[in-house]
């Protein structure tokens, strides 16, 4: 048996329809933990305070951002090469899901570069870069919305997450020689980490979970509610015309 | 040269429209496409050109033979009648401009910019553009809207012509053009639910 | 409740705002997937209806 | 492929869209710079580069649709497809035609505006060169921006949507080589990726943009 | 009326062009200023109030055409000049709606867009106080420059042109209330001429408008 | 209720097109207006419907009692059919939506968008919406390009209708509509290069 049994509508939610329960179930779970023993029971930074506690959102979500671009990017390859619906609409799916997650990086960004940095932005080549991908996204959703036929539009996005992703990446390093020197090393972060390892480690491992299975969990659910919404479109397509 | 269809299903908006569409058109002859608004002529016409997929079947004819000619004349409104004729003459390779005006009474308005054409002669300057871009297979959406009585003869002596010097054409239409040809209805094809289950795109969800 | 000292405003504000982004994106897409498998059965119990109808 | 040329040229000067306007929006956005910063002529000079490649960014931006949205309102579109000209030729060609009436008029207006915005000396070479290399980029970008969103109605604000995110390294790379050169500061290495990136969008955006169209025209 | 007023913000917000995309073009603005002028805090914080005002201004400009164009093309222009609704008021409803979906959503984020620039702190409520008060006349100028430019092929670039010049006082005044109010000025005097402006074309661009358009229809 | 048009002309590009056009149309009845292509029949229509001044001569009817139809529909494509008519019906100040639809035999189609029309079906929505505006004088440019049999016969039905009401209509066409109707043919009055000297804009300049 094939992965690719999945494509099928009708298989593809009979599936999603047994796995989501537990998905959710551990979604919420893997966040409670985390975030109850980040924010209650973890010390406070020596240099940071208790803004340390924001880790626990940021990181996670910071990721599954970048990690939700990457699975539309997948997506859409395998609709462009093998044509399997469900892929596209998976993609569709994830988009909003990729800009809530970009939304909370941007603001538990912000509210944390405020006490550290003095300032709620500044044009750092992460932060910067993080901007343009929210920026893709937005398009992203926008062409998705515009086209009517799902499946030109299935194709279009397609194409726009595939050349996109080659322009992300080239910004990404044009970002980075832009802001070189000109910004005086306000990524505090990354020695951090590795500094106070253990103690925030084992809470942020686990709100990294929960994230990664409440990504998964929206992904497959707004995935059936998009296969509905074309099934639906499809019956009354029919209906009309065979009336 | 000949213009085969074999077992065609099309499909419009993710869903098929007409089924099991078979018919051939011979060097020389032309063919009427018939059939009620909405039953999927439009369609038909732009899957043959090779605008969009078939849903199943085959088409037999090379798409470079295919002059296509829709309901939008791909005018350009800032040009002159014989500015957006020798375009198409260009880019098709040749053709001859004057003989393409002169053939739709179009001498006297070739200098008029295709803005201040009127409805009729707007269209007159589309089915021109058939004569400059020299292709055997014609295939025309409703060629004749719009048009007078001495332009639609017009038109049939032109297609005439083209049939003549061994060419054929496929026409969509409702009304009467004033020649003898074949009539092929369309409403006898029209996709039936069963059909539906053939692969158009909306056929994983039904 | 831990004492979050100078800093309680920030730490609280991100997370607020996170859990207001995550209630609404989860309460979106329940509702519009509730309401999408309620049209989806009403859509579907009417062709069930013709398909009688026509035998 | 001379008489597509030919013709876009012929319609951009003649439908009165072409050279001029595009001009006109840039002269437009140099010259609300000063009313909505203030005049102070030291903060101006400061920014000038930078102004001047935003300006020469949405003058193209703004001009995009152009491209392709009247090809497909009269059906031409449609016909091309059909026609012997492959279509990745054709958009290039329309790209070029876009370059050339548009961004080329740009160029060579910019050092004229940068006058206007107090630009420092050294800074007028840089600028010609820097949108010299980078405004074809911007073309060619556009065209696939314009292929993707040919055919939706009022295509024109989602297409400036999409395609400015693809903008951004050309924008860096360009506005970094006017404004290292307006200090004085060495600029070959940002001319360097500049020329790269639209070396690269020259060579491969065409393919990309004709199996859009294609599925547009689906 | 009302069904005008309705239809036109169902199609914004069906067809995709209308909140959406105004507001998005406004982001863009914002993300390009810092990629042209460069990330220098200082100076982006002294820019910011005009560079709000100016990015709120090119986003409105961008979306006139919408305001008619798309009536004129499918020929509803024709029916509603020939139905029983007074042109004037059509044309001030068409600016009403475009200011709903268009200008509304700029002023509402342009605080937080604010953040991005560094403004500094004073100024967050006089950008956002002089958007409000300044926008409705962008958006009635706006519905003039479109009914001079309907029916032109590609009108969009010539209406920004002709529209602009209109558009300049209400930029420097609206502009020069955000930047006092951002370094702690008192900027009531010019806030009460924007008011006086905006009240002015209000009361009568509509009568302009519609003279206008019959003249256009012709 | 009546119209009549007394030495009327009316010019395009600022020059005349027709001279000294009279005719008049009474309550009930129905006029055709015939002419080969590019004689002047949009250009007197617009006339009539106020959206262009004559260059000389007298219009008799109140502008608030025409409706006129185009070849554009003014249909928007992000509607659906009868959001379309809905909309006309509100600006005209009621109008029964349902009933236009069914008169047109769109009521199966009214929940889908116009751009997933096919030509006859955008077309037979126009045509409702003269149903839904009420007004008494019908002014109707080509009104059935791309309708087949049926439809036209549907379109018959409502002229018909309209004029026992006692509205009133002038068609331009090239087609024959399917019920009897005076015609008057526009040929006869085409702009001789005397008649120029008749104000319109580029006189002064001859
Ligand atoms: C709006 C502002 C900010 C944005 C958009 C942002 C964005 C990001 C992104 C995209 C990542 C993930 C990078 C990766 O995994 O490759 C990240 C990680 C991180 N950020 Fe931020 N950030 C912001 C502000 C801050 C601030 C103010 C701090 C702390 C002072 C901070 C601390 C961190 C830390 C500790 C990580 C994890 C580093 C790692 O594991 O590599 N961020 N941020
Ligand atoms: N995007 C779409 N989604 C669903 N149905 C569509 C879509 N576009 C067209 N249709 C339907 O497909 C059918 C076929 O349309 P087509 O344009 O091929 O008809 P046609 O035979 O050319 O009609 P006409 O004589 O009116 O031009 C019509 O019933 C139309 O309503
Ligand atoms: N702007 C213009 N300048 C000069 N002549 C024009 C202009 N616009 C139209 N004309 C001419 O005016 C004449 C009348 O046009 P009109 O559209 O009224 O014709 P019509 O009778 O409706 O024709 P059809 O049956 O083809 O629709 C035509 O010969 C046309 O070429
Ligand atoms: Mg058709
Ligand atoms: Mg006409």
């Amino acid at each position: 048996m094939s992965i690719w049994e999945y494509a099928n509508p009708v298989k593809f939610l009979r599936l999603s329809e047994r796995v989501l329960p537990a998905l959710w179930v551990i979604s919420f779970a893997c966040l409670a933990i985390g975030l109850i023993w980040g924010f209650f029971f973890t010390p406070d930074d020596f240099r940071q305070g208790s803004t340390v506690k924001i880790i626990y959102l940021h990181v996670p979500s910071a990721l599954m951002a970048i990690n939700a671009w990457f699975m539309m990017l997948v997506a859409s390859l395998i609709w462009l090469i093998r044509r399997h619906h469900v892929s596209a609409l998976a993609a569709k799916a994830a988009a909003p899901v990729g800009i809530a997650m970009t939304l909370i990086a941007l603001i538990t960004g912000a509210v944390w570069g405020q006490p550290m940095w003095g300032t709620w932005w500044v044009w750092d080549p992460r932060l910067t870069s993080f901007l343009i991908l929210f920026l893709f996204y937005i398009g992203y959703v926008a062409l998705w919305s515009a086209v009517d036929d799902p499946d030109s539009a299935a194709d279009l996005t397609s194409m726009l997450c595939i050349v996109g992703s080659v322009f992300a990446v080239l910004s990404r390093y044009a970002v980075n020689f832009w802001n070189q020197g000109l910004h005086q090393g306000a990524s505090l972060s990354l020695d951090k980490e590795t500094n106070v390892a253990n103690v925030f480690y084992h809470p942020l491992l686990f709100s990294i979970a929960g994230f990664v299975c409440l990504f998964l969990a929206l992904v497959l659910y707004r995935t059936g509610t998009e296969i509905r919404r074309r099934r639906m479109r499809a019956l009354m397509a029919r209906e009309v015309r065979h009336a | 040269m000949m213009l085969r269809v074999k077992d065609l299903t099309v499909a419009r908006g993710g869903l098929p429209v007409l089924a099991g569409v078979s018919f051939s058109v011979d060097a020389g002859q032309a063919v009427m496409l018939r059939g009620p608004n909405g039953s999927g002529k439009t369609t038909l016409l732009r899957t043959i050109a090779r605008l969009q997929d078939p849903v199943a079947g085959q088409i037999e004819c090379d798409p470079d033979q295919v002059a296509y000619a829709a309901h939008s004349d791909g005018l350009k409104s800032m040009l002159s009648a014989r500015e957006n004729l020798r375009f198409w003459a260009d880019v098709y390779g040749g053709g001859d401009v004057e003989a393409a005006l002169e053939a739709f009474e179009l001498s006297r308005l070739a200098e008029r910019m295709a803005a201040h054409l009127s409805a009729g002669q707007r269209r007159r300057l589309g089915l021109a553009r058939l004569l400059v871009v020299k292709r055997p297979i014609w295939i025309l959406d409703e060629p004749t809207v719009s048009l007078d009585e001495a332009s639609v003869a017009l038109f049939a002596n032109g297609v005439k012509a083209h049939l003549a010097t061994g060419g054929l054409a496929l026409i969509a239409t409702h009304l009467d053009l004033g020649f003898a040809a074949e009539r092929f209805d369309v409403s006898a094809y029209r996709a039936t639910a069963e059909a539906v289950g053939l692969g158009a795109s909306d056929e994983a969800f039904l | 409740m831990p004492d979050l000292g100078k800093y309680a405003a920030e730490v609280l504000s991100a997370y607020g705002a996170t859990c207001v982004v995550l209630c609404v994106l989860v309460a979106a897409t329940l509702w519009q997937g509730r309401k999408v498998r309620a049209e989806l059965a009403q859509v579907e119990k009417n062709q069930d209806g013709k398909g009688a109808q026509d035998g | 492929m001379r008489a597509l040329l030919l013709r876009d040229l012929i319609l951009a000067i003649r439908a009165g869209g072409g050279f001029g306007l595009g001009l006109a929006f840039f002269l437009i956005v140099v010259v609300l710079v000063p009313f909505s910063v203030g005049p102070a002529p030291e903060l101006l000079s400061r920014i000038a580069a930078g102004a001047l490649w935003l300006g020469a960014l949405l003058a193209c931006l703004l001009s995009l649709d152009r491209i392709l949205a009247l090809d497909w309102e009269d059906g031409t579109l449609d016909l091309l497809a059909t026609s012997p000209l492959p279509l990745e030729a054709a958009l290039a060609i329309k790209a070029l035609a876009h370059w050339l009436t548009t961004a080329l008029p740009l160029v060579v207006a910019a050092p004229l505006f940068g006058v206007l915005l107090n630009l420092p000396a050294p800074g007028f070479f840089w600028l010609t060169v820097s949108l010299l290399v980078g405004t074809p980029a911007l073309s060619i970008i556009g065209a696939f921006g314009a292929a993707l969103t040919v055919g939706l109605k009022r295509g024109g604000l989602l297409l400036s949507l999409l395609v400015v995110p693809l903008y951004v390294p050309t924008l860096i790379f360009g506005a970094e080589v006017a404004r290292r050169g307006a200090e004085g500061l060495d600029a070959t290495g940002p001319l360097a990726m500049l020329g790269g990136i639209t070396a690269g969008t020259i060579a491969l955006m065409p393919f990309a943009s004709a199996a859009v169209l294609r599925m547009a025209l689906k």
